[in-house]
C-alpha cells in the first residue's frame, strides 16, 4: 500500500459544544473522528476545572475539500462568539479511500 | 439550647474548605485527580434528592407550594435588581451583568448541603421538601438572566431561546434533584433504608471531601481578586447579607419553621457555581469567566460557608423568638 | 410472607435505572466522569465475591458441585440453541449470531446483584455460594461461541484458540469474584467484618450508583433499537423468560432453595454486558457490536431487572410451593 | 541545534489492542511511545463507552524508514479484521539520534 | 478566510514539569496551549502510573520565529537532565494573527 | 491474649495486595481507572490525619515530643547509612544511591495504615498521635539525601536548595496528614462523629481496594527484580529487619507503649513509595526510577505487610515483657 495525503483537521472547543461541533462534521462530510479530553488556556482565559469547564481536541482526517469546507463552516459559525481553535495539518494514510467523503459537494 | 457560633467555624466541613484555600496558597501540589470532583457533585445532588424525597412521604403538597412560591419570586427579584446595580453602579457590560445575575439569583447546592449539616449538627429540625426548593430555584434566574442579555443585545446570532430553556431544565443538578426526590418518595422510607449506608450516613463525609477540593479551586481563584476589582468583592459580600436577610424573611412569611427559614435565607444568599458557569459558558459565551467564577467561587460561597450560614440563623432564632 | 411484586418496580436500585434512561431520552448532560463506571464495577464485583467467601466458611463444597454443574451445563445449552435460532430463523451471519449466543449464554453481574437485593429486601435467604456459580458461568459460554464462530468461518487468520482462553479465564471479573471469595474464605467472618462497612453495608447503594449509570448507556442505545430489528427485539425479551424458567427449574432439581433457585434462573436468563463485549470485541472483531450490545444491555438488562427476577421469583414460589 | 525531519506515526486504535500493538512498534523499531486514552467513531461504530470500549491514541517519533516498515506490517496484520486507523506526519526534531533505530532493516 | 502556515509546538515531558514548561512557553511568546494528559515509554522508562509519575503533551500554536526560540530554549535549558520530547510541525490556521507573539523578538 | 501470626498474612488487606500480585502474574486485565489510586490514596491520607487529631485532643504535647524527636533522628540516620552501604558495597552511583536511600529513611502511608489496622484487628492499644510521627518522618531523609547528590555532584545545573525544600514541606502528604490533624483537633470528638461514617468504618475496606491496586503495580515491577539484582534485593529484604528493631527499640526507650513501638519500628522499616518517587524526579531526574521503585514497592512493601509487621510486633511484645 502506498501512502497518500490527507488533511488533519483538529478542533480544540468547549466540552458544551462536542455535540453540535460532531453533528456539524458528520454533516460535512468526515466519515469518522476522535475526541479527547484536554485543558486549556486562551484568549478566552483557562479552561482547566469543572468549573470552568474543559476543553476537547477533535481530530478528523478527511480529503483536502471536505478540509476545506469543514474549516470555513466552523469559521463562519463559532468563530466569532466561541474560544474555538482549529488547524490542519497534511498527514499521510494508507487506506485513502475510507476517508474520502461520500458526498458530493453542494 | 446553647448555641456558639464558633462551632460552625469549626465544623470539619469549614475546615476542609479553608485547608483547601491554605494548600494552594502554599503552591502544594495536592489536587483532586480529573472526574473526581464531578463524582462528588453527583453524589451530593443525588444523595440530597433522594434524602428529601424518603422524608416527603406522606406530607401534603400544599405545605410547600408557598415556600416554593416565595423562593421562586426572591430569584426572580434578585436577578432584577443585582442586574441593575452591576450595570448602572457596576458599569459592567450587558453580558458580563446578565452573567452575574444569573448566579446571584440562582443557588448553590454546596451550600445547601452545608447548611443542612449546620442545622442537624445543632439539632435543629428542617423540613423534609427543601430539597425541593433548592432544585426550582435553580433554573429561573438562569433563564431570566440570559433573556436580559439577548433582549438588550443587537446581535443576529442569538440561539434560539426554547432549545436553551431545555437544555437548563434537564441539567444534571435538575434531574439529579428531581430524579432523586421522586426515587426517594416513590420507594419510600423503606426503600432507602437499603440505600442510606452510602447516601446517608457518611454524606458530611463526602461533602467534607467536596469542600476540600473547592478551596483548593477556590485558592486558585484568589489570584484572580485583584482582576475582579473592589467593586464587585463587596458586591460579593453585601449582597449575600440582604438577600440572607430576605430569604429568612420570605421563609416566616410563607410558613416555613426557624430551621427552613435559615435555609431559604442561605439559598437566597446563595450563588451557584455549577448550573450557572455551565449555562452561561453555553449562553453567553461573550460573558467573562472570570467575573461570575471569581465572585461566586472565591468570595460568596466561603463567606456563606463561614460567616453567612450562622448569620442568617441567628437572624431566624431573634425572628422565630427562641 | 405477603409478596408485591410492584415494590421490586418501585425499589431505589430499579427507579435510579429508570432515571438514567429517563435523563438520556430528554437529553440530559448528566454523566459519569471517565473511569467512575469502571471503578463502580470493580467494586461490585470484588464485593460479591468477598460476601460470598466469607460466608463460605465451614460450608461442605458437595453442596454446591451440583448447582454448578447445572448451571454450566445450561450455559453451554443456552449458547448452542441461540446460535442456532439467530442463525435460522434471524438469518444472522456466523460471528453475529455467535457473538450473540455469548453473550445470552453468560451472565451479568449487575442483574446477579440485583436479584440478591430483591431477595434480601424480601427477607428470602439464599445459599452463600451463589457468587461462585455467578463466577464459573460467565466464561462456559463465552469460550464456546468463540469456538463456533472459527470452526464455521473460513479465514486464515485467526488468533489461536488457547491464549484467548487464557484470556477469558484471567478477565477482571473472574479474578475479581473467585479472588474476593478466596479471601473472604481466607481471613473468615471475622475478617470480613473489618471490611464489612465499605463491602457491605453501602453496597445496594452503589449498585443504585452503577444502575443509574447503566441507564444512561442503555438510553443513548435505545436510538439503536430499530437498526436492531425486530427480530432481536422480541428474542431478547422471550429468550430470557425461557432461560429463566428453565433456570429455576434447575436450581429446584439441583437442590438449591427458593432464593437460590430464583437467582440460577436470574443468570440463566441474564445476558453479559462487561465480560462478553470485552471478549468479543478482541476474539470476533467481525461481529457488528450495535446488535451484542442494544440486546444484551438495552432490552435483556432491563427487562429481567423490573420485570423478570420477580417473574422467576414468583414461578420459584409456586414451585416450591410457598 | 537545528530541526531534522522526522517521522510521527500515529494509530488509533481498539484499547485492547495496545499492549499488541507497542510490541509491535517495538520490535519494528520504535525507541519510545506516548500513549492516550481517546474516544471515536467511524465505520466501526462507537467507541465511547466502558461497554462499547474505548480507543487509544498510540503515536511514535521514528525514522522515515522505521515509519515505513511499521505502517506496512500493521497494515497488512491487522487492517483486514481491526478498527484501525494509521497515518504519518512530518515533525521536526532536535535530536535525531534519539528517534533513530538501532536495529538494522532486515 | 485563507489558511495561513504556522508552527504546532509539540512538548512531551513529565507532569512535575507542566508549570514550569507552560511558565516558559508564555513567556516566550505563546498566547495559549493545550494540555492532555498522556503516559508513554521511552529512553527514561516507563511513566504510566501513579507512583512511575505520568506525562504531559503540551501544543502550542506560534508563529516560526516564536518556534524556534521555544525550541532552543527548552532544549538549552531541560534536555540534559530531563525526559522530555519536543518537535514542530506546520499546521495551516484560519485567524494566524491570534497566534503571533505580542512581544518582540529579543 | 493470644497471638496468632498467621491471622496477619489471612488478613483481608494482606490477601488483597497478594491478588494484585497474582492477577499481573497470570496477566489479568485487571486494572484500576486512572485517578482512582490518587483518590484512594488522598482519602487514607486525610483519614489517617483527621483520625489521629480527633484523639488528640486534651494530650499533652509533651508526650509526643521525645518520639517524634526519636523517629526524626532515626530517618537521619537510615538516610546515611544506606547511603554509605549502597556506595560502598553496592557499587551505585552517587544519584542512585541518594535517592534509593531518600526512600528507605523516609516512611510508607500504607505500611503504617497496614500496622494499625494490624493492631486494630488484635485489639492492641497505641498512642493517637502517631499520624503525627508519619508526617514529621516523611520529608527529612528526603531532603538529606538531595543534599548528599547535589554537594557530591560537581554539575553546574542544581536547582536550587530552598524552592525545592517547600516543595516538600507542602506535598500532598505532609498537608494532607497536618492538615487532617489540625482538622480532627480543632472539630474535635463531635466533629469528627459527624464525618466518621465515612473517614472511620469503611477505612480498612478502602485500605483494601489500595492494597489490591498496590498488588497490581508491585506485579508488573517483579519483572524488573532481574535488573535491579541480587545486592538491592537482598538489601530491601535485610535493611527493613535492622530499621523496624531499631524503630521497635527507639519507641521503647522513648516512653511509646507495646502498639505504638510496632508502629515506630514499621515506620523505621518502611520505605516511602509514594512521597519520595514524586521527590526524586523532580530532583535528581538523573537516578534510575527502576532502582527506587522495584526495591521501595516491589520488594519491601510487600515483606513489610506480610513479614514485617508481626515480625516488629513480636518484638515488641518481648521487649514489653507480654
Ligand atoms: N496558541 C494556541 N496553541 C494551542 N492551543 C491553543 C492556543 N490558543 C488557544 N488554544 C486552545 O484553544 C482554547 C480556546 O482558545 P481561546 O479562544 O484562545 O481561549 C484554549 O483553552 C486552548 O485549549
Ligand atoms: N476519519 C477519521 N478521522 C479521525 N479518526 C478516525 C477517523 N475514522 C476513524 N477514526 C478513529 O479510528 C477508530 C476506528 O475507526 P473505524 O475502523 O473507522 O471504526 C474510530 O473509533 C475513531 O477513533
Ligand atoms: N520516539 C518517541 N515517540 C513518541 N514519544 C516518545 C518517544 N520517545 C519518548 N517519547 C515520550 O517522551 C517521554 C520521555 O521520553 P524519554 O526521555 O525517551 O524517556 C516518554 O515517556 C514518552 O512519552
Ligand atoms: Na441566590
Ligand atoms: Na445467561
Ligand atoms: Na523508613
Amino acid at each position: 500500500m502506498k501512502p497518500v495525503p490527507m488533511q488533519l483537521v483538529t478542533i480544540i472547543a468547549a466540552q458544551e459544544l462536542e455535540d453540535r461541533l460532531l453533528h456539524e462534521i458528520k454533516t460535512l462530510g468526515a466519515r469518522g473522528y476522535t475526541v479527547a479530553q484536554v485543558r486549556g488556556h486562551g484568549l478566552h482565559g483557562f479552561r482547566a476545572s469543572e468549573y470552568e469547564g474543559e476543553n476537547v481536541r477533535i481530530e478528523t482526517i478527511v480529503d483536502g475539500r471536505t478540509a476545506e469546507r469543514i474549516q470555513q463552516e466552523i469559521a463562519h459559525r463559532y468563530f466569532n462568539e466561541w474560544a474555538i481553535v482549529l488547524y490542519a495539518t497534511q498527514v499521510n494514510v494508507l487506506r485513502p479511500d475510507r476517508f474520502v467523503s461520500e458526498e458530493p459537494v453542494t | 439550647m446553647d448555641y456558639n457560633p464558633l462551632a460552625s467555624l469549626l465544623s470539619p466541613m469549614t475546615l476542609a474548605f479553608l485547608l483547601g484555600v491554605a494548600a494552594t496558597l502554599v503552591r502544594s501540589d495536592l489536587k483532586f485527580p480529573d472526574g473526581v470532583p464531578m463524582a462528588l457533585t453527583i453524589y451530593l445532588l443525588f444523595a440530597i434528592g433522594l434524602k428529601g424525597g424518603a422524608k416527603l412521604h406522606g406530607i401534603d403538597p400544599a405545605d410547600f407550594l408557598v415556600p416554593m412560591l416565595a423562593g421562586i419570586v426572591l430569584c426572580v427579584l434578585i436577578c432584577l435588581w443585582t442586574f441593575g446595580i452591576l450595570r448602572r453602579f457596576g458599569r459592567f457590560g450587558v453580558a458580563d451583568a446578565a452573567a452575574l445575575a444569573g448566579h446571584f439569583g440562582s443557588v448553590s447546592a454546596a451550600t445547601f448541603a452545608a447548611s443542612l449539616a449546620f442545622l442537624d449538627s445543632l439539632g435543629v429540625p428542617f423540613e423534609p421538601f427543601l430539597p425541593a426548593l433548592l432544585a426550582v430555584m435553580e433554573v429561573p434566574a438562569i433563564v431570566l438572566a440570559i433573556y436580559l442579555a439577548h433582549r438588550q443585545s443587537e446581535g443576529n446570532r442569538q440561539r434560539p431561546f426554547l432549545p436553551l430553556l431545555g437544555e437548563l431544565l434537564t441539567g444534571k443538578s435538575v434531574i439529579l434533584l428531581l430524579g432523586g426526590m421522586a426515587i426517594g418518595m416513590a420507594s419510600g422510607p423503606q426503600g432507602f433504608t437499603q440505600i442510606a449506608p452510602l447516601f446517608d450516613a457518611p454524606f458530611r463525609g463526602f461533602l467534607t471531601l467536596f469542600l476540600l477540593e473547592a478551596g483548593l479551586v477556590t485558592g486558585r481563584r484568589l489570584a484572580d481578586l485583584r482582576s475582579a476589582g473592589w467593586f464587585l468583592t463587596v458586591f460579593s459580600l453585601a449582597m449575600p447579607v440582604l438577600h440572607g436577610g430576605l430569604g429568612v424573611l420570605a421563609g416566616y412569611w410563607s410558613g416555613l419553621g426557624m430551621g427552613g427559614a435559615t435555609v431559604l435565607g442561605t439559598l437566597a444568599a446563595s450563588a451557584s457555581y455549577i448550573a450557572a458557569p455551565a449555562a452561561m459558558r453555553v449562553a453567553l459565551p461573550q460573558a467573562n469567566p472570570s467575573f461570575y467564577l471569581t465572585a461566586a467561587l472565591a468570595i460568596t460561597f466561603p463567606f456563606n460557608v463561614a460567616v453567612g450560614i450562622p448569620l442568617y440563623y441567628a437572624f431566624s432564632r431573634s425572628l422565630f423568638g427562641v
